[in-house]
């Protein structure tokens, strides 16, 4: 009797834990969109929205840079994710007992572990310089794909995993392809899981700075970027330029554009969301 | 038909093998500009010298006090995440309303896309302060605060991938858990934790590498100095950082410090490689047991 | 007469789906009562409720009183730890831990803090036996529980529950994944296990409901048609719903 | 490289340099709004091997060009010529409460600063006996920039020799909320940080080795040269490649003709009367020996 | 004589481990053949060699001959997306892809890029009445599966299979998880197919193997211990394993 209490003591305890954990991250959160609303809403304006960027801090915008940020988000999104989900896809139905897949395992989970800057210097190299891309949106698009692939790739595998087979079974059984199973009944079954990790690896792709720096990123771009091959620059280098500032209003417009950004991030998790809602609602085994 | 599926499973195979060009790619890059660096330091010395000053007029190239940085940093980042984000993940699977759930899972992915130049900011001006008081030796730049902030960051990465994991273990498991008088606790740690291993594993990796990887953070909030320690409350330095401010700084490009990014790239490699094997070797043992 | 377990106008709605309508009823201790229906009539929900597994589920709502040895287990005071002990549930999927045979049999003891290895090892042996599995495993506890066939992981289940020595034992359609022999164990095993507990079973199978079962109960659609002991049920029920289902006429 | 589009002219290089070209290019299209300036600031290195590479066309330079990038140039047949465009100040710094370090000597500074200063060094009455015996913590700018490069020039007398336990940041905003927040705080980095952070901290006057005064950090005292030795020069590097465009003629026209304007409304020191006649000069020859293409 | 199917000395390997053990059998057109026998006998996976369904499994390795229509079915030129449209298979558990009835029904043919309205719908109407569901779910066709209940979800299952117009229908204990009613609207179901199809249907009920099946096999540990019409094996049995199983004296 007593250690049931003691059990149930440990259970109590844990989900204060538990909320308290959860708490703390939240307030993290709240913390920190609070200090930034309130450093840098004063200044969002349909007109810092829609300027160039400048050397006065209250006439700069960021055209430019909010521009360059939705391109480099969905050419990058369209790159990794065809590629990771289908890199997935292979390692998990396809290539489990070879041994070339043992090996892609390995590798991509090494990948994983490779610090964004270095898939700058192999952007530089092979998109800028090999491909001739140059310092385009494509080859800074080029190389975050690289950079996000490992996290689309793992979290891919492990939606795929948790499909249950008698769901691949009743395909086959009549009549589809592997890849009818696939693509018709096992790809769409994991897609909630696999959007998460999408979420995660997108926000983290426009958050970066360091390899589109080096990949030929701009930092003053007086002019929207109108194709792929334009040169560009993107919020975060637009942020971190402003951060650096020795004036304390460019502290400010880095706060709005924090917070542009973070429009952003949620407008694209929300559509994410959503589609994450939809398939995980639909398919409760 | 037939060669329609063979077309393809070839061309899933070949965005796989994307990867493997990746890997080649950064291995080429890394060694044919550390080959040089190497060339020039003998490794004895890069290994076993405990400073690294290349930029400085008296250089010494051992990469140890950023090896420790780096690990120093990650350890303490992680030691606060692994354990708040399994728990969020827990908790939210097993205690919390599934209302709560979908609405705090992705609130919490937020933290994962605020720009990391923030994070660098709230460690250098609220955390560090914060910490001062309690601590009062600890310096104005540190392994702890950034450290403490990164292990903010990649919370989500744990608990949103592990409470995907723990979601998808059987509802059988779970049922005959709580048939038997378990509390949501030992039902989560004795069968849902074992039986989602894989997948909070993954969460786990990709969280390390994320905190590895990491740049502005410490950079703002650790102070950028190369430091042979394990004492989290000094100044330290990491091996990504330095890398990211030698290459988008003034250094001659070509030049021996110049080549000492590549050298510092292919350490870190080494370093992730030999992580990545072990928990792979802990993945393997585990799953035997559970599958 | 002191009843094992009283329900007491029963009422269960998953949102506003009505799925147990005014449901009683009183069970003697060491008697057999199976509870048969069509699909969907609510048997399993209604069983599940003697143990509050329930409880963790969605939009569930449940009005009326359900008493074990005179005790209202939706009472705030009790432990639902305390009560899962004491009423064991054996589901319709085998549903063993991924662990050894020995560690599944201890699962209900090692969560109660019980890690004395003399007291394990004999829990283990006693329920094995009283699951009738203990021949046919002994010499390899350590094995994986999921290497066992069907038959030898339900009967693993049972004896997982009878562990902890519950007096009540719930049974959602044990024997529906297993062959005729395993079956024909585990029927026996209820006829066993009688002496000792109170069990509920639930089944599609009419022949088997008719051989363990000292009383029947016939749901449909939520509601509680006829409830008798067994032999009066196949023989000469009450309602013509009953005796058209017995029968297999029915739809 | 560039085909097509308008006219366009591409500059890169230090992240200090950065914000005079910003003002430069942000002027020069006021009044060409058909031309297209973009700056990056992928730092004076990356700068110059797009420079070498005939990539772009103009480096901002926080330092003088070195051999090896020079080589480089010559190797792709590129003759360039450096511009002074501003000086930038160097503030020494302490935390606002500290009321004995009022003004410091070059010496004492070499002495604060050398490589055998290093766990040797470590409290403040080793520099002056009255001070007191308190340990002093350092900071100073990422040991990549050029303002580490030219402090230690300056004050220890070769570039890079320099003590390594002290607290480093690429970003100067750093280094101010460090030396904020710490009463024993020593540090130094660039004027216009200093200047917009008064409130914050306290600078420290430096004795003009010649003079023997104590002279505090200020744009007049840089721009008079009585502020020294601690400022310091930035440049930018024209190819002569670009110099076939009508645009890059007009834009470094503009550039030196503006700088000292623009330079200082950045927070730099503009170069005085004498030595922008001298870069426009240098200019004139520069332009003169290299003709704009005419169009075929 | 012309068989419909014919199996050759099958034996199977999972690994090292032998499974299926040198059996051949013969069926003729438009019969319903039951296998009966213990838990992991190998009647699963005689029967999932039939349809090649084993082919992606790990360690699975087949020897012998197995003819459909004369033709065998492991020759490299055989297609076996083809073969599985030709030879159904309906599942022990119900297994419905998480998509509206009508989806689901039609899925077999979209496969084969069949997209034209008027054949789905009438596919749908043809193949849901085969398997006695039309009446049910014809007004509710964009319902999803997953909210039809049990019995409902594997008429749907045979339904989908039906929709392809297969020539042989392959059944694993397409009843085990089904109450009584749905049972026997699933037994009914088998015996109107019979006209059209050949079938073979695994059960662990003997009642229902008497009760549907013309021919019965008897698998045990591998072997294929005896073959005969149903009548006489429930009856008169060669072997006295058989004779043992069937009256559930085994073990
Ligand atoms: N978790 C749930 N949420 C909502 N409705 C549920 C839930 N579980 C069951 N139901 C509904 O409650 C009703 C009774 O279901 P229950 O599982 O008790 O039936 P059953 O008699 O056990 O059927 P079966 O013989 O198929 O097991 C059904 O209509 C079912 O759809
Ligand atoms: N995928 C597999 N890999 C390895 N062994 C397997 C696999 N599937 C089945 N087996 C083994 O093959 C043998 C025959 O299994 P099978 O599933 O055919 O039995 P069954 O007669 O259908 O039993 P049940 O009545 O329980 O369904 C068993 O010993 C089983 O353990
Ligand atoms: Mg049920
Ligand atoms: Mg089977």
């Amino acid at each position: 009797m007593s250690e049931v209490n003691w059990n149930r003591i440990k259970d109590r305890s844990f989900k204060y834990f538990g909320i308290g954990c959860t708490v703390f991250g939240l307030s993290v959160l709240v913390v920190f969109l609070l200090s930034i609303i309130i450093q840098g809403v004063a200044r969002i304006d349909w007109d810092f929205i829609t300027s160039m960027p400048s050397r006065f801090a209250e006439k700069a915008g960021i055209l430019p840079a909010l521009i360059g940020t939705l391109w480099i988000l969905v050419l990058t999104a369209a790159i990794s994710i065809p590629i990771g989900v289908a890199s997935g896809v292979y390692l998990e139905e396809y290539g489990k007992k070879n041994r070339f897949a043992k090996f892609l395992e390995i590798n991509i989970a090494n990948l994983a572990g490779v610090p964004s800057i270095i898939y700058g210097l192999l952007g530089l190299e092979i998109f800028g310089r090999i491909m001739a891309m140059g310092g385009s949106i494509l080859a800074g698009s080029c190389t975050l794909a690289l950079l996000i692939l490992p996290v689309v790739i793992v979290s891919t595998r492990e939606a795929i995993k948790a499909v249950p087979d008698t769901l691949r079974q009743a395909s086959y059984g009549l009549g589809a392809s592997k890849w009818q199973t696939l693509s018709r009944q096992v790809i769409p079954a994991s897609a909630g899981g696999i959007v998460t990790g999408i979420i995660l690896a997108i926000s983290r792709a426009i958050g970066e700075t360091a390899p589109l720096i080096v990949v030929g990123a701009l930092v003053f771009v007086p002019f929207v970027p109108s194709g792929p091959m334009d040169q560009f620059t993107v919020l975060p280098i637009q942020i971190f330029n402003w951060v650096s500032r020795p004036e304390k209003e460019f502290g400010v417009n880095a706060a709005a554009a924090i917070i542009i950004l973070l429009l952003v991030t949620f407008v694209m998790n929300g559509i994410a969301l959503y589609l994450r809602n939809r398939w995980q609602k639909k398919i409760k085994w | 038909m037939r060669r329609k599926e063979k077309f393809i499973e070839a061309l899933l195979a070949l965005c796989a093998g994307i990867s493997v060009f990746t890997t080649v790619g950064i291995l080429y890059v890394l060694v044919s500009e550390s080959y040089g660096f190497f060339a020039t330091v003998p490794l004895s010395e890069f290994l076993t010298d405990d400073q690294w000053t290349p930029l400085f007029a008296d250089q010494h190239f051992g990469i140890m006090p950023l090896v420790a940085g780096t690990l120093l940093t990650t350890v303490i980042a992680i030691a606060l995440a692994l354990p708040v984000g399994l728990t969020i993940a827990i908790y939210l699977n097993e205690y919390a309303h599934p209302k709560l759930r979908k609405s705090v899972k992705p609130a919490l992915e937020v933290l994962a896309a605020i720009p990391t130049v923030v994070y660098g900011y709230f460690a250098l001006t609220v955390v560090t302060p914060f910490l001062q008081q309690i601590f009062p030796e600890l310096a104005g730049f540190s392994a702890l605060s950034a450290g403490l902030v990164m292990g903010v960051m990649i919370i989500p990465i744990i608990s949103s991938l592990s409470e995907d994991a723990l979601f998808a273990v059987p509802k059988s498991l779970r049922e005959a858990s709580y048939g038997m008088g378990a509390t949501p606790f030992q039902t989560s740690f004795k069968v849902l934790v074992p039986a989602a291993s894989s997948g909070i594993i993954v969460s786990v990796i990709l969280a390390i590498s994320r905190a590895v990887g990491e740049t502005m953070i410490v950079a703002i909030a650790a102070g950028q100095q190369p430091n042979l320690t394990a004492n989290p409350f000094v100044p330290i330095e990491t091996i990504t950082t330095y890398i990211v401010q030698v290459s988008t700084g003034d250094v001659e490009r070509g030049s021996l410090e110049y080549k000492t990014i590549f050298a510092a790239g292919i350490t870190l490699f080494i370093f992730t490689f030999i992580l990545n094997n072990i928990s792979f070797w802990i993945k393997k043992k585990f799953l035997q047991k559970y599958e | 007469m002191s009843y094992k377990l009283e329900a007491e106008n029963i009422n269960v709605h998953y949102g506003s789906n009505h799925v147990i309508k005014n449901v009683s009823m009183k069970l003697q201790p060491n008697t057999v009562t199976a509870f048969i229906g069509p699909s969907g009539c609510g048997k399993s929900t209604f069983l599940r409720c003697l143990n509050r597994m329930n409880d963790y589920i969605d939009l569930f709502h449940l009005d009326g009183k359900i008493k074990v040895d005179g005790k209202n287990i939706y009472d705030k005071k009790v432990r639902v730890e305390e009560l899962r002990k004491q009423i064991g549930m054996v589901f319709q999927k085998p549903n063993p831990f991924p662990k050894s045979i020995y560690e599944n049999v201890v699962y209900g003891l090692r969560i109660q803090g019980i890690n004395k290895k003399s007291i394990l090892d004999e829990t283990v042996e006693r329920s094995l036996q009283q699951a009738a599995l203990w021949e046919e495993v002994k010499d390899d506890l350590k094995k994986s529980a999921l290497q066992l066939s069907g038959g030898q992981q339900q009967r693993l289940c049972i004896a997982r529950t009878l562990a902890t020595n519950p007096t009540v034992l719930l049974m959602d359609e044990p024997a529906s994944a297993l062959d005729p022999i395993s079956t024909s164990k585990v029927e026996e095993l209820i006829h066993d296990l009688k002496k000792d507990l109170t069990i509920i079973i639930v089944t599609h199978n009419m022949q088997q409901a008719a051989r363990v079962s000292d009383t029947t109960a016939f749901f449909y659609l939520g509601d509680l048609v006829e409830m008798d002991a067994t032999k009066v049920m196949f023989t000469n029920p009450r309602e013509t719903q009953t005796q058209n289902y017995i029968t297999g006429r029915f739809g | 490289d560039k085909k097509g589009g308008p006219p366009s002219i591409s500059i890169d290089g230090s992240s200090t340099v950065f914000p005079v070209s910003e003002a430069v290019a942000e002027e020069f299209m006021a009044v060409n709004p058909n031309v297209r300036v973009t700056v990056g600031e992928s730092g004076t290195g990356g700068g110059f091997s797009k420079f070498s590479n005939g990539k772009i066309d103009i480096n901002d330079a926080s330092r003088p060009i070195k051999s090896k990038e020079d080589s480089a140039c010559k190797a792709n047949n590129i003759a360039y010529e450096s511009f002074m465009v501003a000086y930038d100040g160097m503030a020494i710094v302490v935390h606002p409460s500290n009321t004995w370090c009022n003004d410091i000597t070059v010496e004492e500074l070499k002495r604060l600063w050398e490589p055998s200063a290093r766990d040797s060094i470590m409290t403040w009455n080793q520099i002056r006996s009255d001070w007191p015996v308190e340990q002093i913590r350092l900071f100073g700018p990422g040991t990549q920039s050029g303002t580490f490069d030219y402090f230690t020039e300056a004050i220890v007398g070769t570039a890079k020799e320099c003590r390594t336990d002290y607290t480093a940041s690429e970003d100067d905003n750093v280094l101010v909320q460090g030396v904020a927040a710490d009463k024993n705080a020593f540090g130094y980095f660039g004027l216009a940080y200093y200047n917009n952070n008064k409130d914050k901290i306290k600078a420290v006057a430096v004795i003009n080795p010649k003079s023997a005064t104590p002279v505090l950090p200020s744009i007049e005292t840089v721009k008079n040269k009585s502020y020294s030795p601690l400022s310091r020069p930035l440049f930018i590097y024209v190819t002569d490649l670009a110099l076939e465009r009508q645009e890059v003629r007009d834009f470094i026209q503009f550039y030196i003709d503006n700088c000292a304007k623009l330079s200082e409304s950045v927070g730099y020191v503009s170069l005085s009367v004498e030595e922008l006649s001298i870069e426009e000069a240098k200019l004139a020859k520069f332009l003169e020996a290299h003709p704009v293409k005419t169009a075929q």
